[in-house]
């Protein structure tokens, strides 16, 4: 008995920070996968040309960042044993209200920003709502949501996409860059660090972490993961209503049809990124990584001039491999 | 990061006088092969105006997407024409670009039993069957855009409406080839799926080329999935740095590459086909749009409608009727826009177009 | 024979103070009436021992008091003002602090983050102070002598460590009241004295303890009184002092004419009859030898058809794993199995369970149930072949099997289409065991087969498995509870480290204290802190 | 107590048709959902003349026989614990080897069923042993798939449709018909019979509950667990081929691009049926419901004219508003 209790301390005991940093990067899968996507980063590397270049990086950083922001607000709901497939439509939504702000208010880009954020935030607050306290599978609430929102984005305007005209708005959220490196990648920075700290860090983190591991424990030790659940919802809303506002200022116009099918690349990054889909385990560095990868494998592929055809399935295998291997003893 | 050499920005650019482009008459043959005629030879004398009305006709419309403005405008213009003559549209069906759902979407319309259907189709394969269920029910049908395979003039379909996909191709090819130097590379970014109404845009610009510019090397890349069509771009744009211009299958994709290139900081010109809002916007503001191949919206859409309504009193509407290919660049650019929407370009399009040099 | 029960005994005299005050209190699920009306007092400084047969409606209470049910009538008064708890959170903050039966743990979380679970320190940016509840966790565990690692993730220990984690995190929280749900169902003797060392450092403090167990023996051990619950309401409340286990038993069953026979056994008078027809030289059912793997380090026994055999040993001696690998669960790198001779290397359970392997594992929640499952569809798990006919699943067979099991084994619930998950405790293991009842099995592997389990449903159980025994299985019991394999085995086993140290006969052993210095002697393990 | 066990017994002696009967109907969702469709039903008669009629019927039967038949297999795929992403991609893969196959053989329709059926069933064997074999999510295993096969099926020809020319292979999937039944419908109707026999009647099916309601404790109670969730796979891709032949029987064709978001439409059928995502619970009926209650909708909203961005409006909110109530106590 001792034995296996002594030798577990022992395996704690050496350093609490080097644990705490494991733990973060970690989530549930081993090292395994960062290997695998240096392996990807070198073969690409010498594969193409211009993929190992600091501009070739800032694109990968650039393609990801809706992905990657998104992510970690999802990271937070599947982590509380939930799951958001709205997030598409809200980021559409959310852009389409920033857009009409901003042209409403003859070119208040603060307005517009406020906006967007806010509508995502509401669009994630019903969905916990309705989740939580009627008490039906999110997969199904956010679903609905994912036509109510869409429904609404094209319907505000008939279809019709809404032109940005603020220089402000474009470069705050879209063109314009810190140090050099891009707004939206110094965005996704900030969200990323913002992200883990909170759910690593701080005590919502921990609730939200208890909530998917065991609802029922957590409830017992006076959580409220209604509470918990729809915090989690209202982040990823907001978060998606952020991406809206980069895909706007990028774009200089929101569109209603923008981003369909979106949700799957995010949930596919929190996934690949060893995040359990049943809830109480992950990590916002995981869910960065796998975002990460999905990015590298496009760009790789498509700097190799692999035809859209063939990506689909080298990226399917690869997906699928690099998670294998990382699952093996 | 500007990684591409292209020295020529919006200001130095050669102008182009956009009708000197625009093909002479169409380019392109009916689907089997018939000579088009033009939007204009179809309208309705007055005779057959009250012959319409008398008859209290209804139709439906299925769409392939609702989602774009060619959608917008081709129902909005449809409906406008069957009000004005009396005829009613009870429902516009949208197939999300899913050929299954467009198969039970016509079987939904052709339950309410109209007397007419127009159809855009998803694909000119899958949809064959549903289409012809049509014809069968005793219904006539105007085909928008393609004819299904195997559909037959005039007992399947008793019109088909289409705009110059393969003049639309080759004036954006024509007019971003004045952009490109003797010896160099045109990128053509290309949908993946076989599609054909962006095959045959593809198929015009790869004709004039090959025929008017042989020097210019053309390099391929197609996407998928439109909403990754920046993705796909910037990346091509990143792997062969001596392409000079893009040439964008529709509009769509092609805003998705502009904003690409924009964050990548490359500066290459970008032509495309079909004149949307959006793309209107970013001209106006001065992206370096060389030139669109539009469709007319808004005369093919009249031409569909007239189309409908001659078969609805049993009259013989053309077999093929297509609309020419309109050359549009900054020059020509709000007037292009009432030609295609048939409504004037909105306040901030056209103070977009008072700051940007050569807008108009 | 039944009239003894010294139901009619008055009260005593509550003490002054109380702390918890509960009366008239009903609560019903659906048309099942848990409680009906019960009457409960709680005094500071107290070890109050709560017991009653399963599903007698213990548990209910605690959850009523835990403000995880609400009641349907009745008062609850805690220190003389009357509450009604309506979450958890509001129980907590009036200083009530429960274990609970179906152990409330985040699995992927850390000991300490369990301990900690909502209400840990922080900064004051929202941060949780994590090296703050790392060394409180360390001092606590130290000071109370309970061997956990802080930072073991709670889902990879074996259940016993998983329990006292959750006293742990009781006891730290700084309580009141302490409501205890068969806290050391998993336990063994040692670990338990560790509890009730912690247990009696807490009343020292004037805290008052709930203690609810169906190990009567700690009753004596441990409380100043007792209340016997049976089918919701209260027998009624007696000091420890006036009890001896032949009263206490009766209170519980109640007047059955077995009471008697019961209370004689549970005092442990060992096997009644010592039918084993072990005909010398005769081939074993199950024999291992040199069995070993990663934590195994030499397993030798021979378990004979129709014999009992008993595996003792500490928690993490590797007796749960000498039943795993019999049944398939474990491949092991040396050594060798047999089953009636022949050599036997089982791929998984399939090949144990077509041999004629049945096990009753020890986490009836992870491995024994399908808890969202009915009644019937669990026990008709381990049989589906048997019941299939021409690829139909015959209904009727399983029904017929459910409502047997239920009969014999004395389920208590409304039907066979109840839902596991809703059963009482003891009912749950009472499934379990009635998974493997039909046929009858060759070797029948049981890991602490009574956890839960009341006295009189204990008293049928082994019954059951005396019974099986007596038509030829081989049985080989793993329990924490010495006096249970003093009762049942002719035959028991020392387990330590992984190895089987030595093989005694029931005769050589006459008292559980003797047992327990024969496990212990010459360990090298005492229960620890963790350095 | 033996008074509860035998007043059990016989209310279960008495009437167990019935009992079965309500268990095979309910799965996890009340019998509001069934009112809720009633309502629909009613509501659509009266906006709509032509809602009510034996030839819509029909239609809407031939409208859902795609996601009914595969949402059938799903249904097995869910309540063991897992999920099937890569139906879709099946689906057309297996159109594809079907039309291919006629094709090849000049003609021979039979040839190209079983190569449709065979192909669909070798995917999910794919993904099946990926899933067991490998300890992979199946999330990531049929997320890989669904790129690894739909990038297959567009290869196979370059992206182009495969006409069919089998007038037998056109009746027997898709236009002909049995007794007035559209040869959809027919075997619609066949395909839940025997999936509802399969799963609520069989031994596999206790198998697919068990494994799901807790893997554990199925295997400890004998049950090849990997082997379980395997067939469910393969009887999900095996139904996907079948749903492959029937699209191109229908469309004369196979496009490689076919029925891409189907598996959405899929999953929510099976959800909003009252299958739990968690695994363990379910019921055929339910999906069979849900799969309707999803077509009644978009035929009836279609029929009184309803704008398509209006539909996804209206269609979101009736399903969150219909499982809502049939949550309620
Ligand atoms: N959630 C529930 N739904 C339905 N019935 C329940 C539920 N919880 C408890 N019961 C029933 O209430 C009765 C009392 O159960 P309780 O858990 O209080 O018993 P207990 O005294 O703790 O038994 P044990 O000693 O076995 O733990 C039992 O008949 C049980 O089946
Ligand atoms: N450190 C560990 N990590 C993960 N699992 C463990 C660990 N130690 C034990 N287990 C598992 O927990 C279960 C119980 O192990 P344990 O060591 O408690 O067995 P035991 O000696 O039979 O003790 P007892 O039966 O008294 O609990 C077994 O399935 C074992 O494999
Ligand atoms: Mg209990
Ligand atoms: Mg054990």
């Amino acid at each position: 008995m001792s034995l296996t209790a002594q030798s577990a301390a022992k395996a704690g005991g050496t350093a609490p920070s080097v644990k705490t940093l494991k733990n973060l990067v970690r989530g549930d899968r081993p090292y395994v996968l960062y290997a695998a996507f240096a392996v990807l980063i070198v073969a690409f590397s010498f594969a193409s040309p211009v993929f190992f270049s600091s501009s070739n990086f800032l694109n990968i950083g650039r393609q990801t960042a809706l992905v990657t922001i998104i992510a970690v607000g999802m990271t937070f709901v599947i982590i509380a044993g939930e799951i958001d497939l709205s997030v598409a439509s809200t980021l559409a939504l959310s852009g389409m209200s920033a857009a009409l702000a901003i042209q409403q208010s003859g070119g208040n880009w603060a307005l517009g920003a406020a906006a967007g954020l806010a509508t995502g935030a509401l669009v994630g607050l019903v969905n916990g709502l309705l989740t939580t306290l009627l008490a039906i599978p999110s997969f199904l609430v956010t679903l609905g949501m994912l036509g109510i929102a869409r429904g609404i984005a094209l319907m505000l305007t008939g279809t019709t996409p809404v032109v940005v005209n603020s220089l402000t708005f474009w470069d705050s959220f879209g063109e314009g860059a810190i140090l050099g490196v891009p707004a939206p990648i110094v965005i996704t920075i900030v969200v990323i660090a913002l992200g883990a700290y909170v759910l690593h860090f701080s005590t919502f983190g921990r609730r939200v972490f208890a909530t998917g591991g065991n609802a029922t424990a957590a409830r017992y030790s006076g959580i409220n993961t209604r509470r918990t659940k729809t915090l989690a919802f209202v982040i990823t809303g907001a978060l998606a209503g952020l991406a809206g506002l980069i895909l706007t200022a990028r774009a200089h116009a929101a569109r209603p049809d923008i981003a369909a099918g979106l949700e799957l690349d995010v949930i596919a990054a929190v996934i690949l990124g060893g995040t359990s889909l049943f809830g109480g385990r992950g990590a916002i560095l995981g869910t960065v990584l796998g975002s990460l990868m999905i990015g590298v494998l496009n760009n790789g592929l498509t700097l190799m001039g692999v035809s859209s055809q063939a990506q689909l399935v080298v990226k399917g295998a690869i997906i699928i491999a690099a998670v294998a291997f990382s699952r093996r003893k | 990061g500007c990684s591409s050499g292209t020295a020529s920005s919006t200001e130095s650019a050669p102008t182009i006088d956009p009708a000197s482009v625009e093909p002479k008459g169409l380019v392109g043959l009916g689907p089997n092969g018939e000579k088009p005629a033009l939007p204009s030879d179809v309208s309705l004398t007055a005779e057959q105006a009250a012959k319409v009305r008398a008859g209290n006709f209804k139709v439906g419309i299925s769409m392939q997407t609702m989602d774009i403005d060619f959608a917008k405008v081709q129902t909005t213009v449809l409906k406008k024409t069957f009000e004005e003559n009396g005829v009613q549209v009870i429902g516009i069906t949208d197939a999300q670009w899913k050929a299954e759902k467009q198969i039970g979407d016509l079987e939904n319309l052709i339950q309410q039993k109209p007397d007419g259907i127009l159809g855009v189709p998803v694909d000119d394969v899958a949809t064959a069957a549903a289409f012809s269920k049509v014809g069968k029910s005793g219904m006539k049908l105007v085909m928008i855009d393609q004819v299904p395979k195997g559909l037959k003039y005039p007992t399947d379909y008793q019109s088909s409406v289409q705009a110059d996909g393969k003049g639309n191709g080759q004036v954006a090819a024509e007019m971003l080839a004045s952009r490109i130097p003797d010896g160099g590379t045109m990128g053509l970014v290309n949908f993946g799926n076989d599609i054909f109404a962006t095959n045959e845009r593809t198929k015009g610009a790869k004709e004039w080329l090959a025929k008017n510019r042989p020097d210019i090397k053309v390099k391929e890349t197609a996407f998928s999935d439109p909403a990754k069509a920046g993705q796909v771009g910037g990346d091509f744009v990143t792997a062969n740095p001596d392409i000079k211009g893009l040439w964008v299958v529709w509009d769509a994709p092609a805003l998705e590459v502009i904003s690409a290139l924009r964050g990548q900081g490359a500066n290459i010109p970008v032509a495309t086909i079909d004149l949307g809002q959006q793309l209107t916007a970013e001209s106006a503001q001065g992206a370096d749009i060389v030139g669109v191949g539009a469709q007319r919206l808004t005369d093919q859409a009249k031409a569909e409608a007239n189309a409908m309504m001659l078969s609805l009193i049993g009259e013989k509407a053309p077999s093929y009727i297509a609309a020419p290919a309109l050359a549009v660049t900054k020059s020509n650019l709000t007037d292009s826009f009432k030609i295609v929407f048939d409504s004037p370009a909105p306040a901030d399009i056209v103070n977009a177009c008072k700051n940007t040099s050569g807008c108009k | 024979m039944s009239g003894d029960q010294p139901s009619q005994a008055p009260t005593p005299p509550a003490p002054a103070e109380r702390l918890v005050e509960v009366s008239g209190l009903r609560k019903t699920y659906g048309t099942v009436q848990a409680l009906r009306g019960v009457e409960f007092e709680l005094a500071p400084g107290e070890v109050h021992a709560l017991l009653g047969e399963n599903g007698a409606g213990k548990s209910t209470l605690i959850k009523v008091l835990a403000g995880v049910e609400s009641s349907d009538a009745g008062t609850l008064k805690i220190f003389g003002e009357e509450k009604s708890f309506r979450s958890p959170a509001e129980s907590r903050a009036a200083g009530l602090a429960v274990v609970y039966q179906e152990l409330s743990q985040v699995p992927s979380l850390t000991v300490a983050a369990n301990i900690f679970l909502g209400r840990e320190p922080r900064t004051a940016f929202g941060a949780v102070k994590q090296s703050e509840i790392m060394s409180r966790t360390k001092a606590f565990l130290a000071e109370y002598g309970f061997p956990l690692d802080p930072r073991a993730v709670v889902g990879d220990l074996p259940f016993a460590y998983r329990q006292m984690t959750e006293i742990a995190k009781a006891l730290m929280s700084n309580v009141r009241v302490l409501v205890l749900d068969e806290p050391t169902s998993a336990l063994s003797e040692g670990e338990e004295e560790v509890l009730f060392d912690a247990v009696r450092k807490v009343t020292a403090r004037g805290v008052g303890v709930i203690y609810v167990t169906h190990r009567l023996g700690e009753v004596f051990k441990l409380s100043q009184r007792v209340t016997v619950f049976r089918d919701g309401l209260r027998v009624g409340t007696y000091p420890t002092s006036d009890m001896d286990m032949k009263s206490l038993v009766s209170a519980i069953i109640g007047p059955r004419t077995m009471a008697a026979e019961v209370a004689d056994a549970v005092q442990g008078h060992g096997p009644k009859q010592d039918h084993v027809q072990r005909a010398t030289g005769s081939v074993p059912a199950l024999a291992m030898s040199g069995v070993g793997d990663q934590r195994l380090r030499g397993v030798d026994l021979e378990v004979q058809s129709g014999e009992i055999m008993g595996l003792a040993g500490v928690i993490g001696s590797g007796r749960t794993e000498i039943l795993e690998t019999v049944f398939g669960l474990r491949r092991p790198r040396q050594g060798q199995l047999q089953i009636h001779g022949q050599p036997f290397k089982p791929a998984g359970p399939v090949d144990a369970i077509r041999a004629g392997v049945g096990l009753v594992p020890e986490d009836r929640h992870g491995q024994g149930l399908v808890m969202d499952d009915s009644i019937e569809r669990n026990i008709a798990l381990p049989r589906l072949k048997p019941l299939t006919r021409l690829g139909f699943f015959s209904r009727k067979g399983a029904a017929e099997r459910s409502h047997a099991a239920m009969k014999e084994l004395s389920i208590k619930a409304q039907n066979r289409k109840t839902v596991v998950g809703t059963l009482s405790g003891g009912n749950q293991q009472k499934v379990v065991f009635g998974k493997w009842r039909e046929p009858r099995c060759e070797l029948l592997l049981l890991d602490e087969p009574t956890v839960g389990v009341d006295v009189g449903a204990r008293e049928e159980i082994y019954g059951v498995i005396r019974q099986a025994a007596a038509s030829g299985t081989a049985v080989l019991v793993v329990s924490s509870d010495l006096s249970e394999l003093l009762l049942l085995c002719q035959r028991i086993t020392i387990v330590r480290d992984g190895r089987t140290i030595r093989t005694i006969h029931r005769d050589e052993v006459d008292s559980e204290e003797a047992l327990h210095h024969l496990v212990h002697t010459s360990s090298p393990v005492t229960p620890g802190v963790p350095s």
